[in-house]
């Protein structure tokens, strides 16, 4: 093709040249100019190659529904982007855009062999092939599949851009800013709604911005718009998704069109909230199916047009026009009259308006009405089209390089559809269009099939005489689908639309079916002798148009993608060296390692610190509920599984908490602190969900009760005070409470002031050890910490982590639910016997435990492991067999659910869900690794100070 | 049937591809059938073709409401696994993957088994501890699962960002190297055409209305939009729409369908070599072989038919891919979609009889179904053909909702802390 | 995201204030003790999940904190009422 | 006894000053969840007039939910406790830190994380609500001042998600 630039017109800044370059050339267009109708105006007609037979192609169309001319542009380190249409990258200076999908070169494409042998390679060939030898699929066959696959390459540098994200609310959102969505926000824009008016051009106007006759117009509406305080304009914005409730995704695209990079956000993701939507989005026009129609130069009419006078670019010097619509015939007499050669007006229907024939005669156009293009010369580019009477075969050669399709038109349904919007078929327009809305939304214009373009005919493929199993007259251009392969699918069975798309790909290219959909059924329903509507049409999904994952998603990245909760202490372990472990949302410190020691050293180092004098463990994570009403304890009384009635003020309980399918779901100690008012601990994971929980028994099941939840956990920072020295190193600063093991023993609960700030003291031990939790409000837990370390120095006070706290706990036999627990165990399994409420009714969950299987012998059941070795830890998860003489798949008895090295008793111990375990004490079990089988011995699950002497001191 | 081959493909070829048969006749009911499964998607199909080749009952139909394999079979990520942990799961999982090797052969259509393995991340300590289990248990039922530390997992998956500073930092992973993907919409042809050949009937656009049973309760038939047809055997193979079609049947089952969602990018160059599972951030993540980059999203909260999912499930399944392949943010989502999952209370399926005489179910299967395809259609015809169900899937049976045998996979994963 | 009447706060909000709470009207019994493990099973598992006419709960956690109720349709996911919790089946 | 521990808090101290907006934080408070089935309940009890309607705000008094009132006042203010009666109150002065989102920008940067429809949030509106993924109680005191209450984990977060939106 030979495109130029036109002497004048277009909308594009003549006084601005832009240098950009495409394959490594460098070329000038003019600002305004997108890539394509800059290339275009440099002569240049091809821009790609197909995905799978690797046929050259030009550009088709003008706008966002271009298949054919997609491009990769690198704006810099990591700003690699793939897959973009030529039609709408922007030009700018330093552009740097780069053809796909072809090797070594553009105009050399190794890939073409396909295309030779594209005989072999119909609809669903690899559906019927590449199965023998069976070997060869995974070394041979599939690799080589996936090398020819993609269209441009993948990045492989993180993204540098950010970017942004917002909700907007309005009461009127117009889609489409064409002649259309402007009168209506014009209208609008006089009234008090809210009206946001989307676009994705970079300039609104749409359709009008080819018709120079609008374009005073345009300019009036424009300034009028933008003076309406009430009206918000986002171009370069796509719409490309409507969800439920008039709730409309779109994208903003910031910054790709500047020549600087800069810290702007790239890209800005609009979720909006529309009292009212309307669709003012245009129609998109049809390409025609016949052989070689995929040639570059071959393109839409109203997209030479558009060149034309938008861009002021012909797209060749002799333009020849194929049309069964009269919208081609009025673009070929406006590209005459901007200057464009036309070479004949092609038709393939005989009955036209008079007024167009007289009008083609007077510009001096020669017009074939009852003809059709057969064929079309030329490889990268249109040089000549061969035509033919309808019903005859005498074959005429017109001289042309450029070819432009008049197909009629598709109202662009995409959103309606996304709504849930009915359509209904329209057999004089040859397409779909809005039906019945199913929300308050309102389709206008052209995508509602009103408009005025004229008369056309629908055609599936155009009459040729050629042996039509033998032509490359293609329906999807950019997955080469053509209308033989929608024959061949049909021929072998596939009836419903959805299998036509889904066995030939058609419309399932990057374009989503824009030029192909409509073409795609019509010759479906010829092979299949049905009206259109009789075999359906492929559902619309979001995105309108592809949608870059960082617009969807990038907003949410790095430190913002999900909140890490840190407590108030946190700063202080990580000043001081902690490594941290992510727990639910928080993070924790797990250990603190000291001059180079390894996690064993550290945790080593820090259970002989609690054990020998005192230690200091930030529990701040621990959920926390506050209940109070007079109705409290009977509240929890039916929640947990013990009796909570008779608790007395100021002590604690240990509560056990089930789902009604009898599994436990949480424990925690919890303090009574008034006869209306307890103090609840959970697990640190299961905070909102015990919440939420009690929430929905306390709303729904008792709501009579007088009772009320309240999330403390963030009240409250929680520092644990454990080892044999805590409560000398406490005493001093606390201020009225007394400490004494008689006034205040394990398990008790007192309110008071440390250091001049108010406390809930809590006596209690997750580490066998004399122990208390101090909690203070929130904004003084790091204080506190370091005024405990300060004094602590003379005990030799030791900063101790989760490993430590889980290595201490498993030394006592206490449970972690959700690590020794998986929500398949009951506290009977659990061997938490002593924690259900032998005589209590009911409690959540109870029901559950008397079901068969429950009852019946043989479940997990939580035990002590003893290895033989004592040295050894085992690893957790490590299965458990009863026999090691058996072959695979071996019959599994249990698992290790907990497993450390216990510095205290000098050797390793576990805790393992066994079978039967409770009845197994002494028995020998065998732990089958890759390594070797491991020997241990069922023990009970407390290894150390069996009868709590060092509590209760 | 014609077979396929390249020598077919190449001898049709010169015949410019005029004279392929139909892939499965599209048949009208007949009056009545030796068996009949309701639902058409790879479940479904395959249930009948292994009836008609292993257990010799051949007078079998196939009802689907739409297009077969339209559903669930045709709107999921294909993702092939069989690292389960529970031994019940490991086998029913496994005899599937077991299946998959060698169906394109068996069938005579190319399923495009890939096995490029399943990668499952670890992001805690809680995570390790989990998938250590897995590994073991797997490794004494005999299915293949190892683990790899943050290196390792990154040199097979060379997209992956294993930075610690991550915000879900990857501590490591349990890679299945035979679990992969496979073609989904050849697996439901696939079938078709191989049960059709076998004499199956294969009828679409054929709704069942009503289930007719005898005065002994006893399964007589089943109405449809397309007339009565008899059967004495009735397999509901129906997914999202189990509760339905059970309901006709006067049966009230224990499962809840919701919208599930996935997207695919535009097609790039091979870039992403496996199959990645990240349960902890919810992103799940392959390359097909056209070279989308294939993902799936979460579940909406609610129950639903509208196969339409809400955006902001979108945006967090996109943020959790960029945090975890950060080099992706440019690239480009294409394609969005929704199918609807049924879930049972523990999360596994229910496969095996019903308390109605001749009423056979194959349900629950959640957002894991495909994987499962040749397995359950091999096992529903297995209890349909015997009337008793196989050993591998007589635990997943209905009785355990009542006596509590639950097999609950995601609980046994379950965070707490 | 749908938007979801909120009963108690008597305006409409966005779903990612709401949790859904599943199937409405399925009352704990008062004497579990009393039940057949097969009402039991019921009670626990078994769930309407019909194509159409739902009655479902939801909680305005990030609101007003309260459990409701709502009948929806599941083929158009339309609310067709969301009424307060303890008033009767709509 | 000892010398007074001070506060620690999880954002910084310094105001963030944009283009059209200051985020800052506010001074500590006393904060109480108060709960009762009848508001006429919590008036008796505390001599204070309660707002009857969810959403509403007067006298430092927020209805967040037809049984639950947020009380704010300043540090030291002194409340009773309301022992056996059917009411609740409990002290959650340090559970969630304030950020004031003062300017004309606030609506504008607010949105950028929270779904609500500013424009219909009346001066002396308060409601418990989402940003993104975290909760918060939003109150508009004026047409361009916001409190932003969350809690003190996620306060970091937020942080940086508002003056993310606010570079934006």
């Amino acid at each position: 093709m030979s495109g130029y630039r036109l002497p004048a017109g277009g909308r594009v800044d003549r006084n601005k040249p832009v240098s950009f370059t495409f394959d490594g050339k460098s070329y000038q267009g003019l600002a305004g100019d997108t890539l394509a109708s800059a290339l275009l105006a440099n002569g240049i007609s091809l821009f790609g190659r197909s995905f799978k037979y690797h046929r050259p192609r030009g550009v088709l169309a003008a706008g966002s529904e271009e298949p054919n001319a997609l491009v990769s542009v690198l704006r810099g380190p990591g700003r690699f982007t793939p897959n973009l249409r030529a039609t709408n990258v922007e030009i700018h200076d330093g552009l740097t855009a780069t053809s796909q999908n072809r090797w070594p070169s553009l105009k050399t494409d190794f890939g073409a062999i396909n295309d030779r042998l594209g005989m072999f390679f119909p609809a669903g060939f690899y559906n019927k092939t590449f199965m023998w030898p069976r070997s060869f699929w995974d070394r041979l066959y599939e690799p080589a599949i996936r090398k020819m696959a993609g269209l441009g390459d993948a990045p492989t540098e993180v993204d540098p851009d950010t970017y942004a994200a917002t909700y907007a609310h309005c009461d009127l959102l117009i889609v489409g800013a064409g002649p259309a969505g402007l009168d209506a926000a014009l209208e609008a824009s006089g009234t008090g709604k809210r009206v946001i008016l989307i676009d994705e051009q970079d300039e609104v106007g749409g359709g009008a911005l080819a018709d120079p006759a609008l374009w005073a117009w345009l300019e009036r509406s424009v300034k009028a718009l933008n003076a309406a305080a009430n009206v918000t304009i986002l171009s370069r914005t796509t719409a490309f998704g409507y969800y439920h409730n008039n709730f409309i995704g779109a994208v903003q695209r910031l910054t790709d069109h500047l020549p600087e990079n800069s810290q702007a956000p790239r890209e800005k993701l609009w979720r909006i909230r529309a009292g009212e939507v309307l669709l003012a989005q245009g129609a998109i026009e049809r390409p025609l199916v016949f052989d070689g129609n995929d040639t570059p130069g071959v393109m839409l009419s109203s997209a030479a047009r558009i060149f034309a006078n938008r861009y002021g670019v012909a797209v060749g010097k002799s333009l020849a026009l194929m049309a069964v619509h009269d919208s081609g015939w009025h673009d070929v007499f406006a590209l005459k009259k901007a200057g464009v050669g036309i070479a004949a007006i092609i038709d393939a229907r005989d009955d036209i308006d008079e007024a167009l024939q007289a009008e083609a005669a007077a510009l001096g156009i020669a017009v074939h009405l009852s003809h059709s293009v057969i064929g079309v010369k030329g490889r990268h580019q249109v040089a000549a089209i061969e035509m033919c009477a309808n019903g005859s075969d005498v074959r005429r050669t017109i001289s042309c390089d450029a070819l432009l399709m008049a197909g009629g038109w598709t109202p662009s349904v995409h959103l309606w559809s996304h709504s849930k919007g009915s359509l209904k078929w329209r057999d004089d327009l040859g397409a779909y269009v809005p039906d019945q809305p199913n929300e308050n939304c309102r389709s206008i214009g052209a995508c509602s099939g009103d408009w005025d373009f004229g008369k056309g005919a629908v055609f599936d493929v155009l009459p040729t005489p050629k042996d039509q199993a033998r032509i490359k007259a293609f329906v999807d251009f950019q997955n080469d689908v053509t209308a033989n392969d929608i024959n061949l699918a049909v021929r072998e069975g596939f009836r419903s639309i959805e299998h036509i798309k889904r066995y030939t790909t058609n419309g399932m290219a990057t374009d989503q079916g824009k030029t192909s959909n409509l073409n795609g059924l019509q010759i479906a329903s010829t092979a299949l002798a049905k009206a259109v509507p009789d075999i359906g049409l492929t559902t619309f999904r979001p995105p309108y148009t592809p949608q870059t994952f960082g617009a969807l998603a990038g907003h949410a990245k790095g430190a913002l993608f999900q909140a890490t909760r840190t407590t108030n202490i946190d700063g202080w372990a990580e000043e001081n060296g902690a490594i941290f472990e992510l727990v639910a949302q928080w993070r924790r410190a797990r250990y603190f390692p000291k001059f180079g020691e390894d996690m064993h050293a550290a945790v080593n180092r820090e259970c002989r610190a609690v054990r020998g004098s005192v230690g200091i463990f930030d529990a701040s994570t621990l959920g926390k509920i506050e209940v109070v009403g007079p109705d409290a304890a009977e509240f929890l009384n039916r929640m947990y599984t013990n009796p909570w009635k008779a608790l007395e003020p100021g002590r604690c309980r240990y509560g056990l908490l089930l789902k009604e399918d009898g599994f436990i779901t949480d424990d925690g100690v919890s303090a009574r602190l008034a006869p209306d008012r307890f103090h609840l601990t959970t697990t640190t994971g299961g905070a909102a969900r015990v919440l939420n929980m009690m929430e929905d028994y306390l709303q729904t099941e008792w709501p009579d009760l007088n009772v009320w939840l309240t999330s403390t956990t963030e009240q409250y920072a929680v520092v644990a005070l454990q080892g044999p020295n805590a409560r000398k190193l406490l005493e001093p600063l606390v201020e009225g409470i007394d400490l004494s093991a008689e006034e205040f023993p394990h398990m008790a609960i007192r309110e008071g002031h440390i250091c001049g700030i108010p406390t809930r003291l809590f006596r209690v031990s997750f580490t066998g050890e004399l122990g208390f939790e101090i909690n203070v409000p929130t904004a003084y837990g790091r204080a506190l910490w370091e005024r405990l370390m300060a004094d602590g120095a003379e005990y030799g006070i030791t900063p101790y982590g989760t490993e430590t706290m889980h290595v201490l706990r498993a030394e006592k036999g206490f449970i972690i639910v959700g690590q020794d627990t998986d929500g398949t165990v009951t506290p009977y399994d659990a061997g938490l016997d002593w924690a259900v409420g032998k005589k209590k009714p009911d409690f959540v969950g109870r029901r559950s435990l008397a079901r068969p299987d429950i009852v019946a012998a043989g479940r997990r059941q939580l035990v002590g492991l003893l290895t033989e070795d004592s040295k050894m830890v085992l690893e957790e998860g490590a299965q458990i067999v009863a026999d090691t003489n058996q072959p695979v798949p071996m019959t599994m008895i249990g698992h290790v659910t907990s497993s450390y090295w216990s510095e205290t008793l000098g050797r390793s111990i576990a805790m393992a869900l066994v079978a039967n375990g409770h009845a197994m004490k002494g028995e020998t079990i065998y732990v089958p690794m890759p390594e070797g089988t491991h020997k241990a011995v069922i023990s009970s699950m407390v290894f150390y100070d069996q009868e709590g002497a060092r509590l209760h001191v | 049937m014609t077979r396929f081959s390249a020598l077919s493909l190449f001898a049709k070829a010169l015949g410019a591809h005029q004279d392929w048969p139909e892939q499965w006749p599209d048949a009208a009911p007949k009056a009545s059938y030796d068996a009949i499964i309701v639902g058409g998607g790879g479940h479904g199909l395959g249930a009948a073709y292994y009836l008609a080749k292993k257990y010799g009952i051949t007078n079998v139909a196939v009802l689907e409401k739409g297009w077969i394999g339209g559903g669930n079979t045709g709107r999921n990520t294909t993702i092939i696994r069989s690292n389960y942990l529970y031994d019940e799961s490991a086998h029913l999982y496994d005899h599937a993957v077991k299946l998959w090797d060698g169906l394109s052969q068996e069938l005579n259509y190319n399923t495009m088994y890939s096995k490029r393995g399943v990668m499952m991340l670890a992001h805690n300590v809680h995570d390790i501890q989990s998938f250590k289990r897995h590994i073991h248990a797997n490794r004494l039922n005999g299915v293949d699962n190892e683990w790899l530390t943050p290196e390792e997992a990154k040199a097979y998956c060379p997209p992956l960002n294993i930075a610690a500073d991550a915000r879900y930092p990857v501590l490591g992973a349990a890679l299945q190297r035979r679990g992969g993907t496979a073609r989904h919409d050849t697996v439901a042809w696939g079938y078709a055409r191989a049960a059709a050949a076998l004499g199956v009937d294969i009828i679409q656009n054929c709704t069942v209305t009503g289930i007719r049973r005898g005065a002994d309760g006893a399964i007589e038939g089943v109405e449809t939009t397309r007339g009565y047809i008899a059967s004495k055997r009735v397999g509901v193979s129906a997914a999202g729409n189990t509760s339905v079609v059970m309901q006709m049947a006067g049966l009230d089952f224990p499962l809840e369908s919701y919208p599930l969602q996935a997207l695919v990018s535009e097609p790039i160059k091979p870039t992403f070599p496996c199959v990645v599972m990240s349960n902890t951030v919810h992103a799940y993540m392959s390359q097909s072989d056209k070279g989308e980059l294939v993902i799936g999203a979460g579940t909406d909260q609610y129950v639903s038919y509208s196969q339409r999912g809400a955006l902001h499930i979108v945006e967090h399944t996109l943020a959790a891919i960029c945090e975890i392949f950060p080099i992706y943010r440019r690239v480009r989502m294409l394609r969005t979609w929704g199918g609807i999952v049924d879930v049972t209370p523990d999360r596994s399926p229910i496969l095996g009889k019903t308390p109605v005489k001749g009423l056979y179910v194959n349900c629950g299967w959640g957002t894991g179904g495909f994987k499962a395809t040749p397995g359950a259609g091999d096992l529903l015809a297995y209890t349909m053909a015997k009337d008793e169900p196989h050993r591998i899937n007589a635990p997943f049976n209905l009785d355990r909702f009542r006596n509590g045998r639950l097999i609950d996979e995601a609980a046994a994963a379950a965070v707490a802390h | 995201m749908i938007l979801i009447h909120c009963p108690y706060c008597d305006e409409k909000r966005p779903e990612i204030e709401f949790a859904y709470a599943g199937q409405a009207h399925i009352a704990r019994p008062v004497d579990p003790d009393s039940y057949s493990d097969e009402e039991w099973e019921r009670f626990l598992f078994i769930r309407a999940n019909p194509r159409g006419r739902h009655h479902e709960r939801w909680r305005h956690s990030h609101g007003c904190g309260r459990f409701f109720n709502a009948v929806r349709d599941t083929v158009t996911d339309k609310f067709e009422t969301t009424y307060k919790a303890g008033e009767p089946r709509k | 006894m000892s010398d007074a521990l001070t506060r620690a808090e999880p954002v910084p101290s310094a105001p963030f000053v944009g283009d059209g907006i200051s985020i800052s934080l506010a001074a500590p408070m006393m904060r109480y969840s108060l709960r009762a089935r009848q508001p006429q309940a919590l008036e008796t009890l505390l001599g204070v007039k309660v707002p009857k309607k969810i959403g509403a705000m007067e006298e430092g008094i927020a209805c967040l939910g037809p049984d639950e009132w947020l009380l704010r006042a300043p540090i030291g203010s002194k409340i009773v406790g309301g022992a056996g009666l059917p009411v609740s109150l409990v002290d959650i002065s340090e559970r969630a830190i304030c950020l004031v989102v003062e300017g004309p920008r606030s609506a504008e940067i607010l949105n950028a994380g929270c779904p609500l429809d500013l424009d219909r949030f009346a001066v002396g509106r308060a409601t418990r609500t989402i940003f993104e993924t975290v909760e918060i109680v939003l109150l508009r005191l004026a047409e361009d001042r916001f409190h932003v209450e969350v809690w003190r984990s996620f306060a970091p977060w937020m942080w940086t998600a508002l003056t993310t939106a606010a570079h934006h």
